[in-house]
């Protein structure tokens, strides 16, 4: 069972020694009950963190904020940031230090586990307890959900409100951390592919018409994108300005800028963003599943990039957010890959 | 003159606007949005806020202004594209989002009128609903100038009581619509009347959440610009374009060229919606972009909203319809903003 | 808008017979930025260039495309013509519609539209080049000769005569490879070691060679001009400078091993010279077999040696040399015996193969030149030569010929039959390759004047009954079966690339065929060049060959080497990898999918060394920010070739 | 009488085999159909993901991608590279519902005009019944 007040307790602990700038950790919505991410910087905020299953916020996000501050700010404070992370969190983390977009001393892991449980779905919560306006979820122990809403307190089976891709999850503690709170403890997921799974028995006409109407609702705000981790690049392919451009950029360089896709968000280019992302996430999503939780119109874009995880897995054996010294699934080979799909 | 309308009779209604376009709330895989009724019997107003607002209809997402091409030596040719003016009806449209459409009216308005938003706007009649109970945990009309029952912008509006509908219409438009109806609609009893008022009254009561006392904001904000206020506020922004595209009071738009083939030359000049919340909006091609930080982008929208639009139009740029607020992945909430704003020691 | 010329090809009527090379012209005339389009009975003839050249000029052109043959023909010929009329060479590029257009298509209208649609592609492509000079880097004016067998030594004296220094590093203790082996060879029956000793003694003396035996290339970095080798020299414990080869240290050696200079027909002691002409005249006390080197001391011969020329702490070198250009003929060894159990080789003392068999002519052999069976000294009466065996048998051995076994199979029969003029040799063979300068006269000399007895068939086994051999076999002419008592059988065996060949080949990074032969660069036009720039081959680890023609391809390969070293500087295409600094982010994948290391992180980019770059972009599509682009040949140019072929 | 569909088919080439190999089969004469326009580039290890939505998106009906054969590649070991990419990208393609023959990829060396001559044959004929491909390409 994790102590919240140990994770208080170091953090005040890393605050008041200046060991970190700031950490970054979950505090509490008072308007809705959820937790939303928060950045703390003097010992006695940390009494205001907290740790319950509304914390599906990847963390790691805030990592790339904070390597753009450093490289912004004139003199900045080069200390490390303390981060609260979950597996999933803990395995972007180790991604980004693969790619060597951070150096292990940039950042102290706080890492909890989510033990049996996980985080929940918004949405399935929200069925849960129709109409209700929600004031708190807690940990319920073993396996159970402790949801209080304004009509008194109710609890919820935790499978019927966990997100999907914590009924998926290969790591439900950190893999990677400075400080652990909470058990070891593996929960037997339902499978590791058990969404990708039934989805690939349907035939190419009943695939691509899900597709057709999943993405069509696509409105390019880009929050999946924006939510990301693994999003980190200063300017996107499918960017259609450059927005990588200082002063010295050549006029050869801007010209070599392309437009793979369009800003109209019609079918085709809509499908073009997401085909791309899905590519470029192959071999580094963790799964943290925040781009489908983010999206607004419910696109399941977990369906894509867990496709990619499953074949990274099945074809070439790769494991994503294990191991920082691995290299990235498309830059090595190995002499066995298949080629059955080759003339 | 005011009606009433059976709901068991709202299809029927439907069935009698065949000549517009109409749009009504439908549940498309656990999201609401305002779609095109091909099924009258299906129409259900019984609906939370949607995710995308009206503003779709009137003012798309994307939109081709013209067409342009050049075969072989004869000159390049432009092929204007104008709206097609037929009419379109929006059924059950919440009253924040008919404010919205008035604000939207100022700004393609004035002296250089927006053809491609007026013959859309021209074609549209707007039936409202009054919100008897809050659509959304995150509404706060009232507190910028609006309300549930509000009837700005709105051709008819109709109050649900019980098995039937209440029905107003507010402008001649609206009661053209009405007359389409013919006897579908019958006139009220006097009780009717009185419990159409009395929920249109008491929907004021039910909003949960509120943004008192903000009258001197938009005094405030000029005062903050440099203020390290906004880089507090906007720590845990991610910089995705919900808050804007999704509001419906947001209208700024990017037009681009989209080529379909060089030689021989073909291609159109597009509008699509923009957002100052990316960083490409206001970046410049030498590479200075004069909104750098998400700091900077978030102040743009509060200051938009609540300070350069009251200078110009004397009003907030929000309706209250809380979208921002409960679509925002990481929780930034524009009550708790503006509010921080208004204790904010200057 | 850049101005770009199209100049279509008709090639005769190679294009023109298929393509409507008019329309084709008209049609591009037409493109954006096309300011010359024109079409000319051949492009590549002299009127056709210069009228290239004078519409350069008079149309002010930046960019030329040519449509003509493919590139891998015509290509340099028009970017230099370009260059004549003072265009950037990198300006021009060429659309392929011939072999990949006028040559594969029969409808005229549909050839065309593709036609032109290759051309606007390149009409795309080439507007978006840079200018591009070629990278020049200094040379170090050195080689280095990997194998000291008749290849490596022929190539390593031109090389010297040439003036041009020379390592030549061979990994057993003498030079000479398998030719110093060879009794006599066809078709003129001159004695091997007689034409080979000279040349090799040549080589040794060479002021320009430093002959490196009994050594082996360790590491291989760097690229075409400047290459760093690292040598492994090998402990011979025995210091020449000192050794009198008084030779009174074998006789004391208690151990003795197969010689493999005899291939195993005789022993040898553990400490030894290969072969009485071997260079360098040098005792070697071999490691894997003396005990002296092992717990056990021994230390006869150290106690014998009257000059202390024997030094057991002796330990291997490490020797590091800087050289431009690197030739490699590591040569072959013969097939496995373990493969040809059907034949008893290694089974039965009298089955031997082909060199074992020069072993038993050689006048330096066992047996001083006569022919004896191994098993009982006794003189062979009936001899059975089998060509062929592992050659030509996709099915169980090698798929391919080893070519030279034809002419030295009739060069055995003849020798046994000079040594034993009642004897009666057989030859089974598939059919016969003479092709050569007198091969055919040779082989039917063996016919008609020494009577050999040729058998059109392939033997199915040979098994030993008493001292006989049963050879069991097929005369596929008459379709009789034939069984011969054999007093001895000799073996064709197949030609395999030496041992240790794939090995060097790896260091080299130099690619093998499926048969582990090195690859030449171009089958017909570069044979004696691998694809990587610097790097040449010679001999058998090529192919199968003669001694001939593995000479003739040292001397290629050293003018090939002679032609690199002769300059000052080199020129590396320029077309390689260029990092947008600003897209970077030091992710470092690039890093790792570079066949050539030619990119390094610094300080959270990566950075490109253009030297060892080969441009085969790699990076390119590795890149999730396409933050690395290959000159001439970015994304942004394919995106437009793409358009460019869908009509876009 | 409408005339059939003719397929749009891009293909990316590596230089030094599959390039070299559709030469040898025009040296050869052999005849294929003419719907493939050929794109050389240096290897197919250079091959971006990008190329193959982006021709899609531009309404090829078909993309073919051919490099060396394994151990064979000019540039030793872009082709292995390619394989694992590409691999990736027809899983994705085939997930969203694109039919899988429009995405194939074939080992082609330089002595291999006759295969690659098959290759375009078969390629063809797998799309002609396929249709114009519309579910990636861009609405003029």
């Amino acid at each position: 069972m994790v102590k919240l007040e140990e994770l208080r307790k170091e953090a005040r602990r890393l605050l008041a020694e200046g060991e970190v700038r700031c950490i970054i950790g979950y505090l509490r919505n008072p308007a809705d009950g959820k937790a939303v991410p928060g950045f703390i910087r003097k010992p006695e905020e940390a009494d205001a963190l907290v740790w319950d299953p509304t914390c599906f916020h990847n963390l790691a996000r805030f990592l790339v904020d904070e390597k753009r501050r450093k490289a912004r700010e004139k003199n900045p404070d080069t200390r490390p940031v303390g981060l609260v992370v979950k597996g999933c969190d803990s395995r972007a983390v180790v991604v980004l230090l693969q790619e060597k977009f951070i150096e292990r001393g940039d950042v102290v892991l706080l890492g909890l586990s989510c033990e049996k449980t996980g985080v929940v779905d918004e949405r399935k919560l929200a069925k849960a307890v129709p109409g209700r306006a929600l004031r708190q979820v807690e940990f319920g122990g073993e396996e159970e959900f402790l949801v209080t809403t304004e009509d008194g307190q109710v609890r919820i089976p935790a499978g019927d409100v966990l997100a999907d891709r914590c009924l998926e999850c290969p790591a439900n503690f950190p893999v990677l951390s400075d400080w652990l709170q909470g058990e070891k403890t593996k929960r037997a997921p339902a499978g590791l592919f058990a969404s990708v799974e039934p989805f690939e028995a349907r035939s190419t006409e009943e695939k691509w018409d899900f597709w057709l109407t999943q993405l069509r609702k696509c409105v390019r705000c880009y929050a999946c994108r924006s939510v990301c981790p693994m999003c980190y690049c200063d300017e996107c392919v499918v960017d259609t300005i450059n927005l990588a451009v200082t002063p010295d950029t050549t006029a050869e360089e801007k010209a070599q800028k392309i437009r793979w896709v369009e800003k109209s968000p019609v079918d085709s280019e809509n499908i073009f963003y997401h085909l791309v992302r899905a590519l470029h996430l192959a071999g580094r999503c963790v799964d943290c599943g925040e781009c489908e939780r983010a999206c607004p119109v419910n696109i399941p874009l977990r369906q894509l990039n867990k496709k990619m995880e499953k074949e990274a897995k099945t074809l070439f054996g790769y494991d994503v957010g294990f191991d920082p010294d691995t290299p990235a699934l498309i830059s090595c080979f190995r002499d066995e890959d298949p080629q059955d799909f080759i003339r | 003159m005011d009606n009433i309308l059976p709901k068991k009779d709202l299809s029927r209604w439907l069935e009698k606007m065949a000549h517009a376009a109409v749009y009504a709330p439908r549940l498309v895989d656990d999201i609401w949005s305002y779609e095109i009724v091909t099924d009258p019997g299906s129409v259900t107003l019984e609906y939370p806020m949607t995710a995308v607002p009206a503003k779709k209809i009137i003012f798309p997402q994307r939109e081709i202004l013209f067409e342009y091409g050049a075969d072989g030596d004869s000159g390049p040719e432009i092929k204007e594209r104008l709206p097609e003016d037929k009419p379109v009806v929006i059924l059950g449209l919440r009253p924040c989002e008919a404010r919205a459409v008035i604000l939207t009216d100022k700004v393609f308005g004035g002296e250089l009128k927006d053809i491609y938003y007026w013959r859309r706007r021209e074609a549209v009649t707007l039936v409202g609903l009054v919100c008897a109970s809050p659509p959304s945990a995150n509404c706060f009309c009232l507190s910028v100038g609006g309300s549930p029952r509000s009837r700005e912008g709105l051709d008819i509006l109709l109050t649900g009581l019980g098995e039937s509908y209440y029905v107003q219409a507010l402008t001649p438009k609206g009661e053209k619509l009405v007359r389409e109806g013919g006897a579908l609609f019958r006139p009220p009893q006097p009780g009717e009347k009185q419990s159409a008022e009395t929920i249109q009254a008491e929907s004021e009561g039910k909003l949960s959440r509120e943004l008192k006392d903000i009258e001197d904001v938009p005094r405030k904000l000029k005062g903050m610009f440099d203020s390290p206020f906004w880089d507090e506020e906007s720590l845990s922004c991610i910089r995705c374009g919900i808050c804007t595209y999704l509001c419906p009071t947001c209208h700024c738009f990017d037009i681009n060229d989209e080529a379909v083939s060089s030689s021989p030359l073909r291609g159109r000049r597009v509008r699509t919606w923009d957002t100052c919340q990316f960083p490409d909006f206001t970046m410049h091609s030498s590479g200075h972009n004069p909104r750098p930080d998400k700091a900077s982008r978030l102040r743009q929208r509060i200051n938009h909203k609540f300070q350069y639009f009251v200078e110009t139009w004397q009003c907030y740029q929000c309706t209250g319809c809380g979208r921002c607020i409960s679509l925002c992945p990481v929780g930034i909430d524009i009550i708790k903003v503006v509010e921080k704003v208004r204790d904010h020691a200057s | 808008m850049k101005r770009t010329g199209v100049f279509v090809c008709h090639c005769g009527i190679n294009i023109a017979g298929t393509v409507d090379v008019k329309k084709v012209a008209q049609e591009l005339a037409k493109q954006p930025g096309v300011a010359h389009a024109e079409d000319y009975v051949y492009m590549c003839s002299d009127p056709g260039q210069n009228l290239i050249e004078q519409a350069i000029k008079d149309k002010k052109l930046d960019n030329v495309v040519v449509a003509c043959c493919s590139p891998t023909l015509h290509e340099t010929t028009f970017r230099n013509t370009a260059a004549r009329a003072g265009l950037n060479a990198f300006r021009c590029e060429i659309a392929n519609i011939r072999e990949q257009c006028s040559w594969v298509h029969k409808e005229k209208a549909k050839a065309t539209a593709k036609a032109e649609k290759l051309a606007k592609s390149a009409v795309r492509r080439v507007r978006k080049n840079e200018k591009l000079e070629p990278l020049s880097v200094p040379v170090t004016r050195r080689a280095l000769v990997i194998g000291g067998g008749i290849s490596g030594i022929q190539a390593s004296l031109d090389l010297a005569n040439s003036g041009f220094e020379v390592i030549l590093v061979e990994k057993s203790p003498s030079i000479g490879g398998h030719m110093i082996q060879l009794s006599e060879t066809f078709p003129t029956l001159d004695c091997s070691q007689c034409i080979l000793t000279p040349k090799m003694v040549e080589v040794s003396k060479h002021p320009k060679v430093k002959l490196m035996t009994y050594s082996e290339v360790q590491e291989v970095s760097g690229y075409v001009g400047n290459f760093k080798v690292k040598i492994l020299k090998k402990p011979t414990y025995v210091d020449p400078s000192k050794c009198t080869l008084c030779d009174e240290c074998t006789k004391v050696c208690p151990i003795v091993v197969p010689n493999e200079f005899d291939l195993g027909l005789t022993g040898r002691r553990a400490i030894y010279i290969p072969f009485p002409q071997a260079i360098p005249a040098s005792y070697t006390l071999d490691d894997k077999n003396c005990p002296s080197l092992f717990p056990i001391a021994c230390g006869k011969c150290y106690h014998v040696c009257q000059p202390k020329a024997i030094n057991y702490d002796m330990k291997p070198e490490i020797i590091e040399e800087e050289v431009g250009a690197i030739i490699v003929a590591t040569g072959y060894d013969l097939y496995d015996k373990e493969n040809m159990a059907e034949y008893g080789l290694g089974r039965y003392p009298d089955v031997l193969d082909g060199l074992q068999f020069e072993r038993l002519c050689s006048a330096s052999g066992p047996t001083k030149g006569q022919i004896l069976r191994p098993s009982d000294h006794k003189e062979p009466k009936e001899v059975v030569f089998i060509q062929c065996s592992g050659s030509r048998d996709p099915e169980l051995h090698c798929a391919y010929c080893s070519k030279i076994c034809c002419m030295y199979t009739a060069k055995h029969a003849m020798l046994y039959k000079h040594h034993v003029p009642d004897g009666q040799a057989y030859i089974f063979y598939i059919d016969i390759r003479s092709g050569g300068k007198n091969y055919e006269e040779f082989v039917q000399r063996a016919v008609e004047d020494d009577g050999v007895l040729y058998l059109r068939g392939k033997v199915s086994k040979v098994f030993q009954e008493g001292d006989t051999l049963k050879v069991w076999g097929v005369d596929t002419l008459t379709g009789k079966k034939i069984e011969i008592d054999a007093d001895m059988v000799v073996l064709a065996m197949a030609m395999r690339p030496s041992k240790g060949a794939e090995d060097v080949a790896k260091k080299l990074k130099i690619s093998v065929d499926k048969d582990g032969f090195l690859a030449e660069a171009h089958p017909k036009l570069r044979p004696v060049e691998s694809v990587t720039a610097g790097l040449f081959l010679a001999g058998a680890a090529q192919a199968p060959k003669d001694i001939p023609e593995a000479v003739a391809q040292a001397s290629g390969a050293a003018s090939k080497a002679i032609g690199i070293l002769s300059q000052d500087r080199l020129f590396h295409a320029p077309t390689v990898a260029a990092v947008n600094k600003n897209l970077c982010t030091g992710c470092g994948m690039c890093v790792s999918v570079c066949p050539y290391e030619a990119i390094a992180l610094k300080d959270g980019k990566v950075e490109v060394n253009e030297v060892l770059c080969e441009g085969c972009g790699t990076c390119q599509a590795t890149c999730l920010r396409a933050a690395i682009q290959v000159k001439n040949l970015t994304q942004h140019q394919v995106h437009e070739m793409i358009l460019a072929c869908l009509g876009g | 009488m409408t005339e059939e569909f003719e397929p749009k088919i891009v293909a990316f080439l590596c230089k030094w085999c599959s390039s070299a190999g559709s030469d040898l089969a025009g040296v050869s004469r052999m005849e294929y159909p003419p719907n493939v326009v050929p794109i050389q580039v240096m290897c197919s290890g250079s091959i971006s993901p990008l190329y193959i939505l982006s021709a899609f998106n531009r309404g090829a009906d078909g993309v073919l991608v051919s490099g060396c054969h394994p151990g064979d590649c000019h540039y030793i070991k872009g082709n292995m590279y390619a394989r694992r990419k590409l691999a990736l990208v027809k899983k994705l393609l085939e997930h969203v519902g694109l039919e899988s023959q429009r995405f194939q990829m074939s080992w082609v060396s330089a002595a291999e005009g006759q295969k690659y001559t098959q290759i375009i044959k078969d390629l063809v004929q797998q799309l002609k019944p396929l249709g114009p491909q519309t579910k990636l390409r861009r609405i003029d």
